[in-house]
């Protein structure tokens, strides 16, 4: 059915190795689609002469919809006509990347019939990418994804699709029901996410623990990271048990703990619980033994991004602990004061941690009527620029302050 | 716009893809074991065992070898199946029999199984030259080179931690390789060269001005046509100009390339997060395996796995036995390249005697 | 100047201050005791005994006194006496009969010996009101009256390791208090008060103007008289603009006062040297005795002497257990005055979550 | 003879309590110094007012100097007219603060005619400060000062008189002649101290370990601060008495060692010196036990400094290791590079280690002709934005490297 494969002696190298092949992905593709086979044909290219032949996309989308596809066309359209358009559509996954196979077979006769046949499993950021399609075919995709509960994700100034990690579905460790909660976030701020209005985007990410397994402080504007209050519940039996199998709990436990608060007499284990960071170490370790606190939540943490353009940032407290339970009200009414602020005065382009940073944490907060504690901080200013806003005036006698 | 037309209806709803072994423990797991390279155990409550194969994934996938996904999940484990968020594919299974078969049928389909605990993970990275019009290199091809030399990295867990690898094509680090214990980061090297022609007509001058954020941007009359002027000596090839304006292409087959950087960790586990560093300014796109790339590589990962302690990461390592010591160690050249000279330089000089010699 | 004027003959050769013992053993010293509170006895290679006594000063110092310890150095140890970098006074002996009766006459005399080791050293200050034209407090008052109330830890050696403070009586900073384990800052809070007569006899505009870090000073006509006008919300009081022109004083009796901040250190010893964080944004000036200070000072010193382990300096404790920590177990209140808005703000931000609760 | 002392109740509070008492220096002072009466006055004032008396100073000084003197004079000459002039005088101390009794007393005897009786022992920086006198008596200080072989210290934009701590003469861990250096770099700096003609202040602090007793990395432009290359010394009988008179060399030494690169098995002690940061805790605590190692000299760093305007800085190394012996040749010519260029291009007020991170310490290497080490850095950067000078052109076929 699709045109025979071009030469590409530099992919072909890459079908060796024990990794899996892309090229064998591509090649796959192209035993059926002619897109495929430009693309195998234009990334050969692309390796000969080091360097892409991808121009910018213009704005293609679908309608009512100002996010979820990515428009591409190659610069070489009369030499590669079946690729000269090669848009890409971010489809929302399900929570925790679960599927079942139907659901993915449905997809899949989508992008048969209308696409490239190639896919990201997954983006970056977490959607569903399919990869190369054309104009003329956004809109049926769309009906088609509709059809079986499929919708679009975010892409450009608006809510990027949220995503977590597999949480209570597959981890001892989680705090909160990351999957739950993605899911009702994704669901609440549909509308932010389809139509873009914000000055730039706005990422989500959910972990259930510390061990943060989507990089939610990396790589989100709000970081939602599960933790807990009280006390590690510990297991003494499966402690010694450990130790009897040969684990040497004082330098693989006690010695890597950051908070300095762990004890080990060589035949029971102490946690000086009050210092402890929440850092998962000896949790990781002993999984048997211990294990989080039973008084759960998350930390909340704003405004990480990669370094474009004022350097890379991770993400910084906003709250320490929060319960996280539906409907999340508390965090929601704050989500929409950072938004409401944010969208009246940050820049074009000016990611949230950015914007944070250029008007200074206080103001901000003050901005959005949330009080500073000190979780917020790494450590107080070493700098005396204090901007105290107001003074007492002559006849005051010290006793009132003024406004200036 | 019609009324009827359905929006903003989001994605399915995960409960939909859960297995029964799942949706009966969910939140009530208490423990997991890793019985051997890619399968663990997670053991619930009620004493269910569910078992979880991983295997490698290209990312880049056709929808031909999403079926064959399928088929397995199918055959072994009621059609259920999930990705991880680093792009490999996991099975889940109640029946600890199937996991044999399952990972002979997986490593006829070319996955090996692994990825787990003391392991080097699949490689996030990005588009590249499969799909952006920003990439300095391409991703797939670097991955796949660095991944099959990597290997027995992936399939065994020697290593005396987690070890990440990410990579980004371009300084937009859609990899967000800034927080990788080794990241891979295509550069470009030559300031944008401006199409004249065609600038006025594709790029509001003012925005292209303004998005440089050294000041490199000015605007100017060439050939009689509105355009700018990059004063070269201050471009340092961000490309944020070029995000802006297509006529301020930068992507150079001589100049652009990949950079190496070291230490960076996303999870709390002891240390804090941190950011990647500057390890190897520039090696070249060398197509089609990088060789360049894949023995830096190499020679990182296996000088930290000698001399790391268990469960020390990258950074962690480094951040013991100090910088000096890691260049010495790895015979990286120091380079002016090395200094950071952005907004915050100076909070990166050692301000301290603590030295090793 | 005559061709016969003396000139750029700099200090004396310290060679001709050094007592004999030290001359011999000058780099032979092999270690060092410490015996009593303020008495250490340094062995040398050859055998050699030398006993230091040190002694508490007020550094501001009348000429009756110095000739007082004169005195006293002629009557036991050959006229040879030393000061020390935080300006104590040290007296070098050869022998340890001499040591008792030493201390004895400095007891007489008012000054109390201690300040080695687990102990609290005289407090590096400046000039204050005594001499400074800059001052927010004064100084050796703030220092007398925080010395009387910490003298037991001069004079005892309980604590888990040594604590310095220091005192500075304007954001110059002279007494270099950004590196030490309590200092004692005097800040203004009110924006100059610009004396719109005289600025234009005083003063160059424009350098006025270039002097403000945060440009809030801009030139104005005021009274037909050239001078310069006050943003006064982008002020932060750091007077640098008084520092290059009279005419802009910030001296001011009701807003004029004392930052309490903790945690710097300068030793190489476990940590690097760092930087003295704010802890107290504001204490009123409240002489003679500065209670609030002095309270605020001894809590601190407490709160650390009871929590800290051995070695542990103010500093590398709370980086032990943490900020919030910190703050609630000193009772002092979080304010947005503690989050710090200067130019690398975001990197004092907690990325992490490295918490308790 | 003296004038009868003014009431000063608040002062003469502060004659109570066990720290010595600078109101009994002042008031010792004032049964012959009619200024040190003046300036009880003016204090008790002060501390009644709860604000200065003290105005700017003008440029008052000796012949030939342009510097060691500070200005100053009272806003109420009237009131205090013995202190209408109440300006200081720097003298440069004797390396280490070492006195003998004959020079110190040849100074009070000088004081005592010419000056207000009062002295700091000694200013931060490390100067004998007389402190309080009249234009017209400093010509005179000078001349007296000059018989008795004492010089000025610096003040202004000028070398700011070096300090150093006791080294070599008390203390046993000086890797190198701290007091020697300090007097030679003093001697060589002379002109450079006396006459302000830098953009800014330059200070020298020599500390003869990294325990760093004056606080050179703080605050000093440049810290010359001991160290040693080789291995720390250890007599092991030594470490064995510690442990045998209770010392707990485990939790004292081995887990407070910031390499963590020392190993006690309960009877040995190892360090494993390829990774000792030459910290000095180990040696600190166990000074019997264990020594610097033998081959010795100095780490150099730059740049330390007070917070205005820039925020403050500690100094940051610029010469990991280098041996400090006479004539230090090396060294003085690094930094004669340095002042060059800094007061060539450094702004006005702007001290070096402001100046190094406006231009980018790459950028001043260069131009000092030191070659970059990663010594010099906490960490490599960890922004991409790099300034690559050159690129390569067309037509080089990626064989040479062309200017731009
Ligand atoms: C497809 C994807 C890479 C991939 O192969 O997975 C991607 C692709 C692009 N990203 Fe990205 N980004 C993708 C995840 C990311 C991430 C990672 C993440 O979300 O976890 C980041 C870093 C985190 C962050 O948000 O900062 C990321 C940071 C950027 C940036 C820099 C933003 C910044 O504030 O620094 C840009 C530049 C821009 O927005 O103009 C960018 C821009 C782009 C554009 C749209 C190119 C452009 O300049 O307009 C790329 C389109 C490529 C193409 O033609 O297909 N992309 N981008 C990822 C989205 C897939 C998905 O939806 O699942
Ligand atoms: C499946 C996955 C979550 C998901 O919803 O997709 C996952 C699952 C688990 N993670 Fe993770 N992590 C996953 C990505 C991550 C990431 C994110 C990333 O790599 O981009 C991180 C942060 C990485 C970093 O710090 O740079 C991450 C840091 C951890 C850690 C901390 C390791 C450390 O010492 O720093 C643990 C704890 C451990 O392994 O001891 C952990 C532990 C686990 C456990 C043991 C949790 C559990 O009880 O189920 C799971 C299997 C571990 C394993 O792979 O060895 N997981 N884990 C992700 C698998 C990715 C993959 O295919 O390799
Ligand atoms: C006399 C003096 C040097 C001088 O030439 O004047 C000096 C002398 C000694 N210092 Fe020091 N230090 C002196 C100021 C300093 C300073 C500077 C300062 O305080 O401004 C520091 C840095 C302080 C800081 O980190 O903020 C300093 C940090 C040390 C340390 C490191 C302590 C630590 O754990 O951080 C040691 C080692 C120790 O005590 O174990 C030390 C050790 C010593 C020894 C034991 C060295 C020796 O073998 O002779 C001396 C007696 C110690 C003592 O006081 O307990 N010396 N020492 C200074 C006495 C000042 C005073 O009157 O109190
Ligand atoms: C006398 C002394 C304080 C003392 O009581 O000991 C002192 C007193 C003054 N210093 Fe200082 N500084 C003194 C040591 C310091 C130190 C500490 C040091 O040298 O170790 C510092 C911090 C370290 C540094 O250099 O950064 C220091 C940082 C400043 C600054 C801020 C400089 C900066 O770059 O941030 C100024 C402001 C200026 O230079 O305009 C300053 C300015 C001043 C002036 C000249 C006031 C002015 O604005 O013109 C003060 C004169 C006071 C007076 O009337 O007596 N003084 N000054 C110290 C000199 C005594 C001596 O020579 O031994
Ligand atoms: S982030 Fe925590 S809860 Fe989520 S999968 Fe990773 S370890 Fe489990
Ligand atoms: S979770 Fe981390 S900080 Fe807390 S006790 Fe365990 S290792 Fe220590
Ligand atoms: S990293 Fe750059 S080149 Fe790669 S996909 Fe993202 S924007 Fe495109
Ligand atoms: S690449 Fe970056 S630095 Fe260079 S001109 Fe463009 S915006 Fe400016
Ligand atoms: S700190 Fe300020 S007020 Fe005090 S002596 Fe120095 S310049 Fe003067
Ligand atoms: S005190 Fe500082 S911030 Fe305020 S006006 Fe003067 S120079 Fe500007
Ligand atoms: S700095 Fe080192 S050599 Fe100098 S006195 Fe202090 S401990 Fe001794
Ligand atoms: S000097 Fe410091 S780093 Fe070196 S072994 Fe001793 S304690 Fe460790």
């Amino acid at each position: 059915m699709a045109e025979s494969l071009p030469k590409t002696p530099m992919l072909d190298e890459l079908e060796k190795g024990g990794w899996p092949s892309f090229v064998k992905e591509i090649k796959l593709a192209a035993k059926k689609s002619p897109m495929a086979v430009d693309l195998l044909g234009l990334l050969e290219r692309s390796y000969k002469e080091k360097i892409g032949h991808w121009k910018h996309g213009g704005i293609v989308g679908v309608m009512g919809y100002g996010g979820g596809v990515i428009g591409r066309y190659n610069d070489l359209p009369e030499v590669y006509p079946n690729i000269s358009h090669f848009h890409t559509i971010r489809v929302n996954q399900p929570a925790g990347w679960f599927y079942k196979s139907d659901a993915l077979r449905s997809i899949c006769d989508i992008w048969e019939k209308r696409g490239s046949s190639l896919t990201n499993m997954h983006g970056s950021t977490g959607d569903i990418i399919l990869l190369g399609t054309r104009t003329e075919q956004l809109e049926p995709i769309f009906a088609e994804l509709s059809k079986v509960d499929f919708d679009l994700g975010g892409s450009g100034s608006d809510v990027r699709t949220p995503s977590c990690c597999c949480g209570m579905a597959r981890c001892e460790w989680a705090c909160y029901d990351t999957m739950r909660t993605c899911y009702d976030f994704t669901m609440k701020f549909q509308d932010e996410l389809h139509r873009p209005a914000f000055p730039y985007k706005f990422k989500f990410k959910f972990s259930g623990c510390p061990n943060d397994c989507v990089a939610s402080i990396a790589r989100a504007d709000m970081s939602i990271i599960g933790t807990w209050r009280d006390s590690i519940q510990m297991d003494k039996a499966a402690v010694t048990e450990y130790a009897k199998n040969g684990m040497d709990i004082q330098s693989e436990v006690v010695d890597n703990c950051p908070a300095k608060c762990m004890d080990w007499d060589g035949k029971e284990l102490h946690i000086e619980n009050s210092y402890c960071r929440r850092c998962m170490h000896c949790i990781n370790v002993m999984p048997k033994a211990l294990r989080p606190g039973k008084d759960r939540g998350a930390t909340i943490l704003l405004g990480s991004k990669a370094p474009i353009v004022e350097g890379a940032l991770l993400s910084s407290v906003l709250i320490p602990f929060i319960k996280m339970e539906p409907p999340y009200k508390e965090l929601t009414d704050i989500i929409d004061r950072i938004w409401e602020l944010w969208c009246e005065e940050g820049k074009n382009r000016e990611r949230v941690g950015e914007f944070i940073q250029r008007v200074g944490l206080g103001n901000f907060l003050e901005a959005i009527e949330v009080d500073p504690v000190p979780e917020m901080v790494a450590h107080p200013r070493e700098n005396p620029y204090v901007f105290y806003e107001e003074y007492f005036e002559a006849g005051d006698e010290g006793s009132e302050e003024e406004e200036k | 716009m019609t009324d009827e037309r359905r929006t903003d209806y989001g994605p399915p709803h995960y409960e939909r893809f859960l297995p029964p072994i799942i949706k009966e423990n969910y939140g009530k797991w208490k423990y997991h074991e890793v019985l051997k390279p890619g399968v663990m155990v997670h053991v619930s409550e009620s004493g269910a065992h569910l078992y979880s194969v991983r295997a490698a994934s290209s990312r880049l996938l056709s929808i031909e070898k999403i079926r064959a996904y399928c088929d397995l999940a199918d055959k072994y484990c009621g059609g259920y199946l999930r990705f991880t968020s680093r792009h490999n594919v996991e099975f889940l299974l109640s029946d600890a029999k199937n996991i044999d078969p399952l990972i002979a049928d997986l490593k006829k389909l070319g996955h090996p199984v692994g990825g787990l605990q003391n392991s080097i993970s699949a490689i996030v990275h990005t588009q590249g030259w499969i799909h952006c019009h920003s990439a300095a290199t391409d991703a797939s091809g670097v991955v796949k080179a660095v991944m099959d030399d990597l290997l027995e990295y992936f399939t065994e867990m020697k290593l005396p931690g987690k070890l990440r690898i990410a990579l980004a094509c371009c300084l937009n680090m859609c990899g967000a390789v800034h927080c990788s214990d080794i990241a891979i980061l295509g550069i470009h090297r030559r300031p944008p060269r401006v199409d004249h022609e065609n600038l006025h007509k594709m790029c509001e001058i003012p925005n292209v001005s303004a998005s440089c954020p050294t000041a490199a941007i000015r605007p100017a009359m060439v050939g009689g046509k509105q355009s700018v002027e990059v004063l070269e000596e201050r471009c340092m090839f961000c490309a944020n100009c070029f995000t802006v304006c297509p006529s301020m292409p930068l992507a150079d087959p001589l100049n652009d390339g990949v950079s190496i950087w070291v230490g960076g960790k996303v999870s709390n586990a002891r240390h804090e997060p941190m950011f990647s560093k500057l390890a190897i300014p520039f090696l070249p796109n060398n197509p089609p395996r990088w060789p360049e790339v894949t023995e830096a590589i190499r020679n990182l990962v296996e000088l930290w796995a000698k001399n790391a302690r268990k469960y020390e990461r990258m950074g962690e390592w480094i951040e013991r036995i100090g910088w000096p010591k890691f260049f010495r160690m790895s015979g990286i050249e120091f380079r002016k390249e090395h200094i950071d000279d952005f907004k915050h330089a100076g909070l990166t000089f050692k301000r301290s005697t603590h030295l090793t010699f």
